[in-house]
């Protein structure tokens, strides 16, 4: 496991509750939040003593479903995939109430809208997951040639006429850094926007004890209020275990994140708060796109 | 024919009946491991969808393994041709199989271009050790006296090597290209994953990675399943080849 | 084409693990001589010959093979056929040819020509793997006698065969000499064998290989079958095979 | 010994600063390719990082490769017992080479929880196959007249097995250890791509995807270095081993 | 320990490629006989030993080995050394002692002894390819003598030897034969040698393979060196290379 990921849990009494975190990336401003709930004892003060685990990639959804870690993070339309595959987990905090998914073009090339990047010839790089397809839908008679989304950003900095999927709290930044100059796209404005970085737990642990739940909730959205305010200390904690990432970028990074997490639906509500109109819209759409095969029941979310 | 293909499809059948009694019985997740019915039933109703992109991973597959074959040989011939050049670059033709293909696959892109012939390329780099190490290790393995035999009768190095050193070696040559027939598979699938093309010429590779993201595991399974058939036929066709062309010297060859 | 002198002075040969197979050897072959050479098993007259063919470098000492030694000029009959699996009786026995360029129609014709003589014409598209013992020594002494050599090195190319087939050869090989007049150097066991054959026959002593006699052999050059019966034959023989007695003991 | 080591280390040298040259006259884009020397500056600067990311690499590595040597002879020597077990069954050991790790990474990270023992399993499933294959091609190799010796003195399977056949296929084994060290190296990389720990235990294929993924080209070409660097190491202990047991015997191995 | 008998009825041996190596051959072989088969090169006298060890399966007929053949009743030395290239003299020469589970100490030591009586006392840790020829054949021979096997099997098996070794082996067996009684089948070209150790020579005509001569000689049983220089044993000779000279017409 990841034990060594973050050290003994500060704060946390004897007798707390042990759990553990699945992260489905590595430690990036993307998980401030987290982290800063741990090291600043908010966890502890619950009663909790969370350990938090990155890892590469994969389905983290598989991981809590089979009782591998307790929560995990992943996006909403994993989170619906999932249930419709019949594995029971319900999100409980959603970090991004729009998603950054974004595509990044050359800024010489003028385009004004993500409609651009479709019906002019070029390349673009994507993978083949739900957002490519809402696109496609969405412009049946694209010029583009869609590939494989290569590593990195190089084929990026050699090709003008090539577009490129990223997160827009990422890739663009190390463009800029490159001399380049790249104009992003949010996919959410084309009007998918599946809540991102959504914490999942058992369904099964949410029904039968809400209370650990509420507690972990509780402490998430005390971490990220204090992540969002002052980044700083908790990027260079982060900086010490995802060492390929520079200081100013984890600077940028959350920079330009923090308008993604906190909206004007936060403010009146609380941050990490999901809708069940939201979640009822991703639902259909995923339907529509014959991800799922029917609309998702509104257990598939909890909020605290 | 039968004595062949019989065994081995008695295999199959059964094993997959293992695999759905105890997918079955455990009641495992499907997310996990799908069912064999589940993963037939899919081949079957997608069978236009995976045929194109088998078609398009059999296509990468070929071009990279014909270029680990002729390549893998060439460079083997040049290696044996000296025991300098051979000590000198011998061990970096090991880079070829160490490379992770998510580091060069960038530059492939950007040279070749994304689609089949940067995913060729993979193909060939994924493979083409194995067919330089078993021609190299055969090319070397001459009998001495053989090679005395040549000498005696001044043959040059070039009629040394094709005459004698290459026939020789061919047995274990085979066995190089058995090897680098899976591999040529393997390096177009994840080739795919990285630098495939999207669309109506994507291959497997895609098809398992946007499977795997939209939760369809009997897809992934179809796809891997369709690959490791292409595996196999490649295989067959190398043990088909070595049969034919070692039939009358080599024992193994003959059974 | 004539023969080629041989001359070797004062070769040792020593092998990696130590053993010293040949101490201080010297030995004189005239330009077309017949020599035979005999000794006890394992006293050195594989590696003598395999140094005097330039596949061995003596460990001291020096071999010179005289000016008529072209590229082509040698050939030698191993103790083992070493034939090439893959070829049928017939590419075996033209591979020299083959190397030297002559075109396929040309070295077939040769090769199938010599293969009957030695009693395998009816066996030129088999594989070694489809041969007896005898056979593939046969197909091995036919690929040395497609080329016309300079020296001609043999290593008891007939022990895997029967008296007859043997006789038989013996006398082709006799003829072949006479006709060509290339140098012969033979390994062989049989005295009777040196004596019919050859015009010289030195025996060399256990290893380390010495030559212990060195024996003219005057018989009238034109020898048949009939000649084995003589007296003169087996007292030639006798004297050879008490040198190869001798130099055991 | 430095006439080993001698010419691929000047080759080495040599390369990289032609290398560093061309880089240098083309102002190839350092995003694309790193001159040779930020690359050495880089392996000097970040050494203890680096290091222990090559120390988990390694250990995953080796112990899949040991995986693949054992369990490889090991179905090898199952295979060749019977020509029916191997009709019916050898023609799936390939699947050992086509499946795709990242469609097989997950299920092994769930058994076997993420970290050193998943990345172990994948870089044993990746290289195992070619021990199968070279084995099996050294065991069915054997000299049939050696197996008439052996039958005619009434020897057991066993003894024919481990006294004979298996012996006889030594060369072709270690020629099969070689490419298995390259694609144990290989395939510990790609799994620790995918399940591999973060943190203090993270090996090269972690620091390879995310300095790929923050266009770190410099350390990408450094990690990817220190695995070749891995692969040329275990390649050169084959070789090694190789020539000290087959020492007497072997031809080549001599060399 | 006493010999086992061989009976071969209506013996055929047809190889994949259509080649009759063995036509309809019937042989009976006394329990304890010493027999001798001659025939020229080719001619199925290895496919005959072959089948009779069991090796190969004839096409037709039948082949009973007697009843004292148990498992390991038969040693075989073939017409070449077949040596394991990665095993020292005296663990090829142990081999069968070693599949038969002997302990080691107990087998090297009667494989040291019966290697010593072959001459290579001082080869015992080289290994095949460091020796020559006529030491690779003499490996083999031991390897067969290791054991004490009802039927021995012979496949020319001095083929490569020097007349002082061959004459000295010749008298080794014979002597061996004498003591143990076992069943001998001994492929020989040489009739003189037939002559010295055999109580029985069979000759075989030219592919397909039939018996032409059956011949018991008539000699005393103990025979030394002396015996070859008698009149009878040129006499027993000359008959065996008539009936020879008679089938290969
Ligand atoms: N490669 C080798 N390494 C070490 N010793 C060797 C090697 N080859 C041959 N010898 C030894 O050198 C000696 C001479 O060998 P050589 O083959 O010349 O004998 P030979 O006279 O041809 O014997 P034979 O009549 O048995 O063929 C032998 O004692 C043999 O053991
Ligand atoms: N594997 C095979 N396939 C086809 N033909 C074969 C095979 N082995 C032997 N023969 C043929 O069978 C015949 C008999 O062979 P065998 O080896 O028994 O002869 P032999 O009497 O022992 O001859 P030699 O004295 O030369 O050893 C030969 O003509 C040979 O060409
Ligand atoms: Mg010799
Ligand atoms: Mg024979």
């Amino acid at each position: 496991g990841g034990k060594k990921d973050d050290g003994p849990a500060p704060g946390a009494p004897p007798d707390a509750k042990k759990l553990t975190l699945t992260l489905d990336w590595v430690p990036e401003p993307e998980f401030g939040g987290f982290y800063q709930a741990r090291e600043s004892g908010a966890f502890g003060k619950q009663g909790l003593d969370v350990t938090i685990k990155a890892r590469g990639q994969g389905d983290t959804w598989k991981l809590v479903a089979q009782g591998q870690t307790d929560f995990a993070t992943t996006a909403a339309d994993q989170v619906l995939i999932a249930r419709d595959r019949g594995a029971d987990v319900v999100a409980v905090f959603a970090v991004y109430q729009t998603s950054p998914q974004a595509i990044m073009v050359h800024a010489a090339r003028g385009f004004t809208k993500i409609d651009d990047v479709f019906t002019h010839t070029g390349v673009l790089e994507a993978e083949d997951v739900t957002w490519l397809r809402f696109l496609r839908k969405k412009f049946p008679d694209a010029q583009v040639k869609v590939t494989a989304n290569a590593p990195g950003i190089a084929t990026f900095l050699a090709n003008g006429e090539l577009s490129k999927q990223c997160f827009i709290t990422s890739e663009p930044i190390q463009a800029r850094a490159r001399d380049s100059d790249p104009a992003t796209f949010l996919i959410a404005e084309a009007g998918y926007n599946p809540y991102t970085t959504v914490v999942i737990a058992r369904g099964e642990m949410v029904r039968n004890d809400p209370a650990t739940i509420k507690k972990l909730v509780a402490a998430m959205r005390e971490g990220w209020r204090a992540y969002l305010d002052d980044p700083g200390p908790m990027n260079a904690k982060m900086g010490e275990l995802n060492r390929e990432m520079d200081a100013k970028t984890f600077a940028e990074s959350a920079r330009l994140q923090h308008p993604l997490i906190e909206t004007e639906e936060t403010k009146k509500t609380s941050l990490g708060a999901m809708t069940k109109e939201r979640w009822q819209t991703l639902g259909q759409q995923l339907v529509d796109l014959a991800v799922i095969k029917q609309p998702p029941t509104m257990d598939c979310f909890a909020t605290f | 024919m039968i004595k062949r293909v019989g065994p081995p499809l008695a295999v199959l059948v059964v094993g997959l009946a293992l695999v759905e009694l105890y997918v079955r019985a455990r009641g495992t997740p499907i997310y996990l491991v799908p069912r064999p019915s589940q993963v037939l039933d899919t081949l079957i109703a997608e069978r236009g969808y995976l045929a194109s992109a088998l078609w398009t991973t059999a296509k990468a597959g070929l071009i990279g393994f014909a270029l680990s074959a002729l390549l893998g040989m060439a460079i083997a011939v040049g290696l044996a041709s000296s025991v300098w050049v051979r000590r000198a670059f011998a061990p970096y033709t090991i880079f070829f199989q160490t490379v992770p293909i998510i580091a060069i696959a960038p530059m492939l892109s950007i040279w070749l271009s994304p689609g089949l012939k940067a995913v060729a390329a993979c193909a060939f780099i994924v493979s083409v050790f194995p067919v330089i190490a078993n021609t190299l290790a055969g090319l070397l393995a001459t009998d001495a006296a053989l090679l005395d035999l040549f000498r005696l009768y001044g043959a040059s190095r070039t009629a040394t090597m094709f005459r004698l050193r290459l026939p020789a070696a061919l047995p274990s040559v085979f066995t190089g290209l058995q090897v680098a027939a899976g591999l040529a598979v393997i390096g177009t699938v994840v080739a795919e994953f990285l630098v495939g093309e999207l669309g109506e010429e994507q291959g497997l590779g895609v098809v398992i990675v946007s499977a795997s993201h939209n939760g369809h595991s009997d897809r992934v399974f179809a796809a891997v399943l369709l690959a490791s058939a292409l595996g196999l036929a490649m295989l067959g066709a190398v043990g088909f080849a070595r049969r034919a062309v070692l039939a009358n010297w080599h024992a193994p060859a003959r059974e | 084409m004539t023969g080629c002198s041989v001359k070797l002075e004062g070769v040792r040969h020593v092998f990696p693990n130590g053993v010293i197979a040949l101490a201080a050897m010297d030995l004189e072959v005239a330009a077309g001589e017949f020599l035979a050479i005999l000794g006890p098993s394992g006293c050195g007259k594989s590696t003598l010959l395999r140094i005097v063919a330039g596949l061995e470098r003596p460990s001291a000492g020096r071999v010179v093979v005289g000016e008529n030694r072209t590229k082509h000029g040698v050939a030698y009959v191993f103790q083992d056929a070493h034939l090439l699996p893959w070829r049928t009786v017939l590419n075996n026995a033209a591979l020299p040819l083959e190397l030297q360029g002559v075109e396929r129609a040309r070295r077939n014709e040769v090769a199938a020509e010599v293969l009957a003589k030695v009693g395998l014409g009816d066996a030129l598209d088999r594989y070694p793997a489809q041969l007896s013992g005898g056979m593939r020594m046969r197909v091995s002494l036919a690929r040395a006698m497609v080329t016309e050599p300079a020296l001609l090195l043999l290593d008891e190319p007939f022990a895997a065969l029967d008296e007859i087939t043997r006789q038989r050869l013996d006398e082709q090989l006799r003829e072949l000499w006479r006709a060509r007049g290339m140098t012969v150097i033979f390994v062989t066991h049989s005295t009777g064998e040196a004596v019919f054959l050859a015009e010289r026959a030195v025996v060399m002593s256990p290893r380390p290989g010495r030559i212990v006699a060195d024996h003219r052999i005057s018989l009238p050059a034109a020898r048949t079958g009939e000649l084995r019966a003589t007296a003169e034959f087996a007292q030639q023989t006798r004297s050879i095979y008490e040198a190869l007695d001798r130099g055991a003991a």
